[in-house]
């Protein structure tokens, strides 16, 4: 292995590094082919799994920190300048916070729902780390339902919105989880839609594909730029991802107004640190899907020949685009339940619709004057 | 071509054990002073009434609207699952791949219609 | 001993395990709520099920509509026809002895009909992603079913409407 | 992975599952837990049908018709439960209850 190659690609060598030095072991050490396929395997979905599941917390734990300066910044405050330079250590003792604050239940809960509910919307949040491309073949599973199984994902968290509701016997927690789930299910409608012109622009699910076909013109060559279908495709991708984690402007199932604070309100501590952790994790997932659907993801200029460049391009994007969410949340008011409903079903699904027959129609009018050129031509 | 999906079965077990360890970790730090005034159900402060103690205390009318979002939901939903294999059908690209999708949203939009038509799209 | 074999034959009997047991549950749960979540584990299982007959694209869309839009039809039905969950009674009616003994006859008759056939296993290899096939094959051989489709799902919204609005 | 295990293992969770189902179907009170009951069997139906496909079709790829009758079970699934649950939900405004015993008012 040369130094050029593992200077420009590090993860990627360092990973078939290791991979290498375990086979070589084992099979010195005479274990059958077989068996050290799957040792090696176990070996590297361990260390895969734990690098994710240590950048996950910290990603959030960051995104606090982002979010409360930014809009702190927005309202003329300082946000958090206490601990650590910057107060950059504020989302570590917020974690230490949470850890030793009390669990109050109160009475009539139904036990084991309240208590698996946060569970239960945590995890999907979790397995979708899974398919996200990070750089240049840096993904921990590359499927070619990735797309798709995002979106599958992301539609299990309905149920725990419901939990949460029914099981905190409570009336504000129970019509927080009806809004929540109403409109979770009424912009996703929109949200995939929107998921799916990208699909058709690059004939793949899988991101790894997608990806692909956004190399051209110098690595520029993103959907975003597919005018006029990828900024409209884009957009209402971007409402409808942030009306389904209920974020500002569409954060009515946790109103503090009206409702207290929605699904959550009978939830302290460590539980409500993770619904608060599933909802950091969805805006970051929500942003990084955006980037690799509709901004190349680790696409960009020189990742042919520098590809840790990719990584870059990726957390780039994505932290652009969180920042774009934390803007919205900084300066927007929040909308009625009924405004929200209209402009769900009668603006968004019927735009997304006919985006998609667009496309598809423009795709084949394409191709057909290709074809009709080189018949011409030929 | 499974193997990519073992990997994803580790994953959920992964994914599994992940919320459970904090609160595993903070049931062992954090304090336990159950009070009765601590333990009741959030109400504005006011006293909750109670007229029975099952699950039945809690308990709200919800509107049929919701139900009417959800079907709208589950239509539409059906609909995405065959969008995306005729996304990729790439080799069929051809006007019919158009028109035969067109067609059965075309259908799909006349049930949205419906429903805007006889105002069940309304949250009054 | 062959490994994937042994690590094959284990996975699929937890995930049978789990969808069977979370079946038992739905239909045993007195609470219709929690009969409601043990569904949706059945469902899951179900979408494992069909992971290891790699059928990749049906496993996802159980996920998605199953999970995502059944399961959650029926627990919106839950919520808005709750109140009358009486727990104090029984969830079971009178004729449970009678349905139960004609179902595991039933079950018997199957089991050995199953083990007395011989069944084939000429499954060829899949090598490679099989979902273009199967939009190619939505829009040429089964296209009438396809847009028939459409049409049912128009049906049974308006009939939906007609019969839940107030 | 599939050829590890016999089709047998497939069918005979298939026909337990279904089993289950229709002891819900037939036995439950709740109207919406009979539904629940319904979708039971038509997941074990779906189990059968893409066990048949995987094992039954020489060519898998070329040859979905396994995977599209699925889909269009679930198609099926989801009509009937979207219906179902809107006359429970009459039944329920109506009469105030959901207890199938207790919907009777066509027995004479």
């Amino acid at each position: 292995m040369d130094i050029w190659s593992f200077i420009t690609n590090p993860f990627v060598s360092i990973s078939q590094l290791i991979n290498n030095v375990i086979t070589s072991i084992l099979t010195s050490l005479g274990v059958p082919a077989d068996i050290t396929r799957i040792v090696v395997f176990l070996i590297m979905a361990i260390i895969t799994i734990t690098i994710l599941l240590l950048l996950a917390p910290g990603m959030m734990m960051y995104m606090t920190w982002l979010e409360r300066k930014l809009v702190a910044r927005m309202q003329d405050r300082l946000g958090p300048n206490r601990v650590g330079p910057f107060g950059l250590l504020q989302p570590i003792a917020d974690m230490i916070k949470f850890l030793t604050k009390e669990d109050i239940v109160p009475e009539g809960v139904d036990g084991p729902v309240h208590l698996l509910a946060p569970i239960v919307v945590v995890i999907p949040v979790i397995l979708s780390f899974a398919v996200i491309q990070f750089g240049v073949g840096l993904g921990a599973v590359d499927l070619n339902l990735a797309l798709l199984y995002l979106v599958a994902l992301g539609s299990v968290a309905t149920i725990g919105v419901f939990m949460a509701g029914f099981g905190s016997h409570n009336k504000f927690a129970l019509i927080g989880g009806m809004r929540a789930a109403a409109q979770i299910i009424s912009y996703e409608i929109p949200q995939v839609l929107a998921l799916s012109i990208p699909v058709l622009l690059a004939g793949s699910i899988s991101l790894t594909g997608i990806v692909q076909a956004q190399s051209g013109l110098f690595g520029l060559g993103w959907f975003i730029f597919y005018i006029p279908v990828g900024p409209i495709a884009f957009l209402v991708y971007l409402i409808a991802a942030t009306a389904e984690v209920n974020r500002v402007p569409f954060d009515l199932p946790e109103a503090e107004s009206e409702l207290v604070a929605g699904y959550h309100t009978e939830y302290s501590g460590m539980k409500f640190g993770l619904f608060y952790l599933a909802e950091f994790l969805n805006t970051f997932l929500i942003s990084a899907i955006a980037a690799t659907v509709f901004f190349g993801g680790w696409q960009g200029p020189f990742v042919a020949q520098v590809p840790v460049l990719g990584i870059v391009y990726f957390f780039g994007k994505t932290i652009l685009l969180i920042t774009v969410q934390l803007w919205f949340r900084g300066t927007l008011p929040r909308i009625r339940v009924d405004q929200l409903m209209n402009f769900g079903w009668k603006r968004l699904v019927p735009i997304s619709l006919a985006l998609v027959l667009f496309t598809a129609a423009t795709l084949w009018a394409y191709r057909f004057v290709m074809l009709a050129l080189k018949s011409l031509g030929g | 071509m499974l193997e990519r999906y073992a990997l994803i079965g580790l994953f959920a077990f992964a994914a599994i054990t992940f919320p459970i360890l904090p609160l595993v970790l903070a049931f062992l730090f954090r304090p336990k002073k159950p009070t009765r005034l601590k333990q009741s159900t959030y109400e504005c402060g006011i006293e909750i009434q109670n007229e029975a103690p099952e699950a039945q205390a809690i308990w709200v009318q919800f509107r049929v609207q919701y139900y009417i979002y959800a079907i709208l939901f589950v239509v539409f939903d059906i609909e995405v699952v065959f969008v995306y294999p005729w996304a990729v059908a790439t080799n069929q690209m051809t006007f019919f791949w158009v028109v035969e999708m067109a067609i059965f949203m075309l259908i799909l939009v006349g049930a949205l219609a419906y429903a805007w038509r006889k105002n069940l799209l309304e949250w009054v | 001993m062959n490994i994937p074999s042994v690590v094959a034959q284990l996975v699929f009997f937890l995930v049978a395990l789990l969808t069977l047991i979370s079946g038992f549950l739905t239909v045993t749960f007195r609470n219709v709520f929690h009969a409601g979540l043990a569904l949706v584990g059945t469902f899951f299982g179900v979408a494992a099920l069909y992971l290891m007959l790699e059928a990749e694209f049906l496993a996802v869309v159980q996920v998605l509509i199953y999970i995502g839009a059944i399961a959650v039809l029926i627990l919106f039905a839950i919520m808005l026809t709750r109140g009358l969950m009486q727990s104090e009674t029984s969830n079971i009616n009178k004729q449970w002895a009678w349905a139960a003994l004609a179902i595991a006859v039933l079950f018997l008759g199957m089991f050995l009909i199953i083990l007395q056939v011989p069944w084939v296993h000429s499954g060829g290899a899949i090598y490679r992603d099989i979902v273009p096939f199967l939009g190619t094959q939505l829009l040429t051989t089964y296209l009438l079913p396809f847009e028939v489709v459409s049409v049912l799902l128009l049906a049974a919204l308006v009939g939906a409407f007609i019969i839940a609005r107030e | 992975m599939t050829l590890y295990i016999p089709i047998t293992y497939y069918l005979i969770i298939a026909a337990a599952l279904f089993c289950i189902g229709l002891f819900g179907a037939l036995a439950r009170k709740n109207a919406i837990a009979v539904l629940m009951g319904i979708e039971l069997m038509l997941n074990a139906v779906n189990i059968n049908l893409v066990a048949f496909w995987r094992y039954g079709s020489p060519n898998p790829i070329s040859n979905q018709a396994g995977i599209v009758f699925a889909l269009f079970v679930i198609t099926l699934a989801a009509a009937e439960a979207a219906v179902g649950l809107a006359l429970v939900i009459a039944v329920y405004r109506s009469r105030d209850t959901v207890n199938v015993e207790e919907i009777d008012l066509l027995k004479w």
